[in-house]
């Protein structure tokens, strides 16, 4: 299977930045690996788009691993990931209530913390602190090259292989 | 048996939880009658702000805006005009609006001088929260009502029966560890 | 906004109630809603509802300095003071290449034991209040008290003393710490018999404990709980342990964990970490040097880039923060992980099928506390 | 200047009426709770001894002057009934001050002595509310029959010997048939109050019934054999040289969980469970309704530890040093034996409330039905076999 991913290594996690498409497959991988333990699900405003940034512990090892993703404002989703780990349902509706990061087949999609009838998403950086749009605030380009590496044809076998320990 | 046993578990334990309870009764409740007893707070507690000033009645601040800068909640707000005559700033209005004030006290640390500090005084209740939109003079009131302050830069500093302004003894410093240990110290050597 | 959203009543099952318990309810802890459905006692569905509390900090801390984050931290996990802080202080540390010396982490690590210990005197004041006993509510606060009058001390404040900064702490430690903390943990010593006949040993305490709201372990873990919530399902994780922080290398503890994962576990496991904290006290109250450095090099100005999660264990569990900064002196973004954020998750898991007076119970032994979970 | 005129001195002096610190004058504490508890001896010797005592002297012994100084001692015991709330009230407030290491009520009276009567008057001068939703004349009615339920005990419960107002001989029945009512004046005021929290509160009230009303039948039925009568009277006379709480050891711990719950006191007050349904059945009343509620629930914290002590401490018996028992001394004296031993089982009551925590409802069904009637059973046998045997 080919991810279009980008593998480092920063302080003591593994960090895997992966093509949105992608990020459903590689969490697959990941729970086969044995990450077992969701932390966190952490969303950003790249100012080109949103960032999913999903934090893995396998309580075997104690590895960390990092699974960060980014999708453009106008298709701002990804696929849910909590019949993987049912522990990051809250979070994926935190994100989606205060990014406006949708999550495709997450049983319970509604807002958090804010109220059903609130209509923007206070996280994103095109409102300021009270809640209003910035008038002068327009999205960056995407980068370029992307945050993500396009799988080397040569290369056979780019899935990750999870922590170091295996 | 076993039920027999554990019936008496349970009654002893009831037993063990009650006698327990009433033991408390024999002593002496820590309550304190906070408006007829005056509470003896330590003298770096946050309880509210002031702005000291010097000896002579001078103003000690001298309007940097540091504090402005450092405040979490931006519940400062100053304005200055240039000193017409020497150096430095003169204050035009120094508003502190304690209603919305978390009193970390991060404009106390960020004070070069230590103007503004911390003072113990936290009877301020009020119907109204308007009236704690302090001004300049309301802090100035604060520092001269209060018998101790703190500041990071000075320390706990306190007002004499004359008026005159010390520095605490080191037991009611934060950090006056190295100073108690100090003479102790010294006795080792010799 | 409907009242009941995401519990509709079913058609033709006259025989549900649906009740909603809380946001004003004395069992919730504050402001937690859960929509339940009654079936005599039997609760039949629960929907918790959060958020009543939401001040967004995050997008505060946004338009903040990194100096200016670490006071509204604090606001998060009002019970436990200056263990939110430690999590933000630790990443931009990371971040900004900060040295700490080694006493001014014993002193962080000392203040976050204490807090813990403060915390759960509150969660065991408060879970018996829910279970009915009045009595014990009243002791706990007065030894935590005690507790709030030696962070006063050094602190400044007692609930939300702004400590920790970047580099260490900001003030030394009152010249009567050790002797405070000394007597405090001599009379905790002298008191925790008495906690244990009132809440552990207490038979009515065992008949509604013992049994009820079972979360097995490998759910605990697929739900991302931690902290004593996970430990009392038999799972030895703690940050403390896992990915040392601060002077924890240093000293030894144990790691209390149950395997019955029932709410009488989960009281077992806050009563033995409250052990565990007087230990790493004792310890550290021998090891800590009586003066030097309590606080590193840090600049006046803080301009950090990169990004980076970090955790502690705080008494409710796996406390993290996520900071990402963009080479300015204020975060980019700042991401809380809330303990009992995530350990409320399993509410739905755990009503379903037990009475309502167990719910109560299941309830005060997860221990939230809504500053932190709605932020 | 400042915005705002702060005074001279800051810290404000408040002069309340008899303000005491506390511990500077235990003295005066013990002075004005004696006070109470010789005001509650001088009403019971008034109302049995006084009222007929009067009426003997005005000539008006029979026929219809009977029946006014029935109605009268009636009056007397309902004025008796509000002492006993004030004081037991001020009792459970000061005794859980003392056990959670604080001081309770301070300063209204000498010591927080007359705290209760401004409470009193506090919830008179309250809006009394009724509920939209509410059932008008049951949501009314509730307070007042588990008031009356309650307050109707008194009848037959002997303070000395003689003193009573109907020394029924049918009092076990009449005392199983007036405190079940207590219940249903819950059940009512919860179901009708239309409020969830205060339904559930009354569903508990009635399950809660149902488990402890058996067991508490077969206790009475118990005593009733041992001693040979269903008039409290005679079943105090019976315990003259040994108290039942020997023989009826068994029934007597029975009864006391049951009397526990049918006070709906702490560990089964599931009814009111303030953490788990808020209120309970009481959770829309305010005002008189609600003082009812509770003037209910203390005068039944009276008056079960009172049958406690009839049943199984022996009454009003104690040593009379002579006196002839029937004059005014000597009922004076038994009065005040009964009233201490009273006084001893309210004080365990108020002891338990404030040690445990709460049990859960169908624990409770559980418990009265598997373990407390059996029992209970056992204990009749046993009451039975022993009378046959010894008497």
């Amino acid at each position: 299977m080919d991810l279009r991913i980008k593998r480092e290594r920063l302080f003591d996690e593994d960090v895997y930045t992966v093509h949105p498409d992608d990020y459903r497959a590689l969490c697959e991988q990941l729970k086969k690996d044995g990450f077992d333990y969701p932390r966190a699900i952490s969303s950003l405003d790249m100012g080109y788009g949103l960032r999913v940034v999903l934090q893995l512990t396998r309580m075997s090892d104690l590895a960390k691993v990092e699974v960060r993703t980014d999708v453009s404002y106008d298709v701002a989703a990804v696929d849910s990931v909590t019949d993987l780990w049912p522990g990051v349902e809250w979070h994926e509706r935190e994100a989606y209530d205060l990014m406006g990061i949708s999550f495709r087949g997450h049983p319970d999609l509604r807002r958090l913390l804010l109220e059903e009838e609130w209509d923007l998403h206070p996280l994103q950086k095109r409102y300021d602190t009270g809640g209003y749009l910035i008038p002068d605030w327009r999205p960056a380009d995407w980068p370029d090259p992307a945050p993500w590496q396009e799988p080397a044809p040569s290369q056979e076998d780019a899935a990750p292989e999870g922590g170091e320990g295996e | 048996m076993s039920l027999l046993n554990e019936v008496w578990q349970a009654v002893k334990a009831i037993g063990t939880g009650m006698a327990t309870v009433h033991k408390r009764v024999y002593e002496e409740a820590p309550t304190e009658f906070y408006p007829y007893v005056e509470l003896d707070l330590p003298p770096v507690s946050v309880q509210s702000l002031a702005l000291v000033e010097n000896e002579d009645g001078t103003e000690r601040c001298i309007v940097c805006l540091q504090c402005e800068r450092a405040c979490p909640s931006q519940v400062i707000s100053i304005e200055r005009h240039r000193n017409p005559e020497g150096k430095g700033f003169l204050i035009d209005r120094f508003d502190i609006d304690l209603v919305n004030c978390m009193y970390c006290s991060a404009c106390v640390e960020a004070c070069p001088v230590s103007s503004i500090v911390t003072i113990q005084d936290f009877e301020l209740s009020t119907y109204d929260l308007h009236t704690l939109k302090a001004d300049i003079d309301f802090l100035h009131e604060q520092a001269r009502r209060s018998k101790k302050w703190y500041s990071p830069k000075l320390g706990v500093e306190i007002r004499t029966e004359d008026g005159r302004i010390e520095k605490a003894p080191p037991e009611m410093q934060p950090g006056g560890l190295a100073e108690l240990l100090k003479p102790a110290a010294e006795e080792e050597e010799s | 906004m409907s009242s009941t959203i995401g519990l509709e009543p079913v058609l033709g099952r006259s025989d549900e109630m649906i009740v909603n318990m809380g946001p004003q309810h004395p069992a919730t802890h504050g402001v937690l809603r859960v929509v339940i459905g009654l079936e005599g006692e039997r609760i039949t569905r629960a929907v918790p509802h959060i958020g009543y509390l939401h001040r967004n900090h995050e997008k505060i801390e946004e338009s903040r300095t990194y100096f200016q984050v670490v006071p509204f931290t604090d606001r998060m996990d009002y019970v436990s003071g200056t263990q939110n802080e430690l999590p933000v202080v630790l990443a931009v540390e990371d971040l900004a290449g900060i040295e700490v010396p080694e006493r001014a982490k014993m002193i962080r690590t000392m203040f976050f034991e204490l807090f813990r210990i403060a915390s759960h005197l509150v969660w065991m004041g408060t879970a018996m209040l829910d279970l009915g006993a009045i009595t014990p509510f009243l002791y706990t606060f007065w030894d935590r008290e005690i507790i709030l009058g030696i962070v006063e001390r050094t602190a400044g404040a007692r609930m939300l003393p702004n400590y920790y900064t970047f580099g260490g702490v900001r003030r030394d430690l009152h010249p009567h710490f050790f002797k405070d903390v000394a007597e405090f943990l001599d009379h905790l010593e002298k008191r925790m018999p008495d906690y244990e006949h009132l809440v552990l040993e207490n038979p009515i305490v065992h008949a509604r404990t013992v049994g009820v709201g079972v979360l097995s372990k490998e759910r605990a873990v697929a739900r991302g709980v931690s902290g004593p919530v996970l430990r009392a399902s038999g799972v030895a994780y703690d940050v403390r342990k896992a990915f040392p922080y601060d002077a924890y290398p240093e000293v030894e503890f144990e790691i209390p964990t149950s395997d019955a994962g029932d709410t009488y576990a989960r009281f077992w496991v806050r009563f033995q970490e409250i052990y565990q904290s007087v230990k790493i006290l004792r310890q550290l109250l021998e090891k800590t040097p009586k003066t030097g450095p309590f606080k590193g090099r840090a600049p006046a100005r803080l301009k950090i880039s990169g990004e980076r999660y970090r955790a502690v264990e705080n008494s409710r569990g796996e406390l993290g923060v996520y900071v990402v900064g963009d080479g300015g002196d204020k975060p980019y973004r700042i991401k809380h992980r809330g303990a009992a954020f995530s350990n409320l998750q399993v509410i739905p898991d755990l009503f379903i099928g037990a009475k309502f007076s167990d719910a109560i119970a299941i309830l005060s032994s997860l221990d939230p506390v809504f500053g932190e979970i709605d932020r | 200047m400042s915005l705002i005129p702060i005074p001279e001195d800051r810290r404000f002096k408040i002069k309340l009426i008899g303000y005491d610190p506390g511990r500077s004058r235990p003295w005066l504490e013990r002075f004005v709770y004696s006070l109470y508890v010789v005001a509650f001896w001088l009403f019971v010797i008034a109302t049995y001894a006084g009222v007929p005592a009067l009426f003997d002297w005005l000539g008006w012994d029979g026929g219809w002057g009977y029946v006014v100084m029935r109605a009268l001692q009636v009056v007397m015991l309902f004025l008796l009934s509000a002492v006993i709330a004030l004081m037991l009230i001020l009792a459970l407030r000061k005794y859980l001050g003392k056990v959670q290491e604080r001081y309770g009520p301070m300063h209204y009276g000498p010591a927080g002595g007359i705290q209760t009567v401004f409470d009193a008057l506090k919830l008179l001068g309250k809006e009394d509310f009724v509920p939209a939703a509410a059932d008008w004349l049951t949501f009314r009615l509730a307070p007042a029959v588990t008031f009356v339920s309650s307050f109707a005990i008194f009848a037959v419960v002997p303070f000395a010997s003689g003193w009573t107002l109907a020394d029924s001989n049918v009092g076990l029945i009449y005392l199983i048939a007036v405190s079940t009512l207590s219940a249903y004046g819950v059940l009512l005021g919860g179901a009708s109050s239309g409020n969830k929290w205060a339904l559930i509160g009354a569903l508990r009230a009635g399950a809660q019934m149902v488990s402890y009303e058996v067991p508490l039948a077969l206790v009475f039925l118990s005593v009733a054999v041992w001693s040979g009568s269903m008039s409290l009277g005679k079943i105090v006379d019976a315990q003259l040289g040994v108290w039942n709480v020997i023989p009826l050891f068994i029934p007597f711990v029975l009864y006391v969980i049951s009397s526990l719950a049918e006070l709906k006191h702490i560990p089964f007050d599931f009814p009111e469970a303030e953490s788990e349904l808020i209120a309970g059945y009481n959770v829309e009343y305010s005002g008189m309704s609600f003082a009812f509620f509770f003037l209910a629930e203390f005068v039944e914290l009276f008056l079960l530890p009172a049958l406690i002590v009839v049943f199984f401490f022996g009454g009003w018996h104690g040593p009379l040093f002579g006196l002839e028992p029937g004059t005014l001394a000597a009922g004076a004296l038994q009065s005040l034996y009964f009233s201490v031993k009273t006084a001893v089982w309210v004080w365990i009551f108020l002891w338990i409330r404030a040690t445990l925590p709460r049990y859960r409802d169908d624990q409770l069904m559980e418990f009265a039905w598997k373990a407390m009637i059996p029992l209970a059973l056992l204990g009749l046998v046993l009451a039975a076999y022993m009378r046959l045997i010894w008497r």
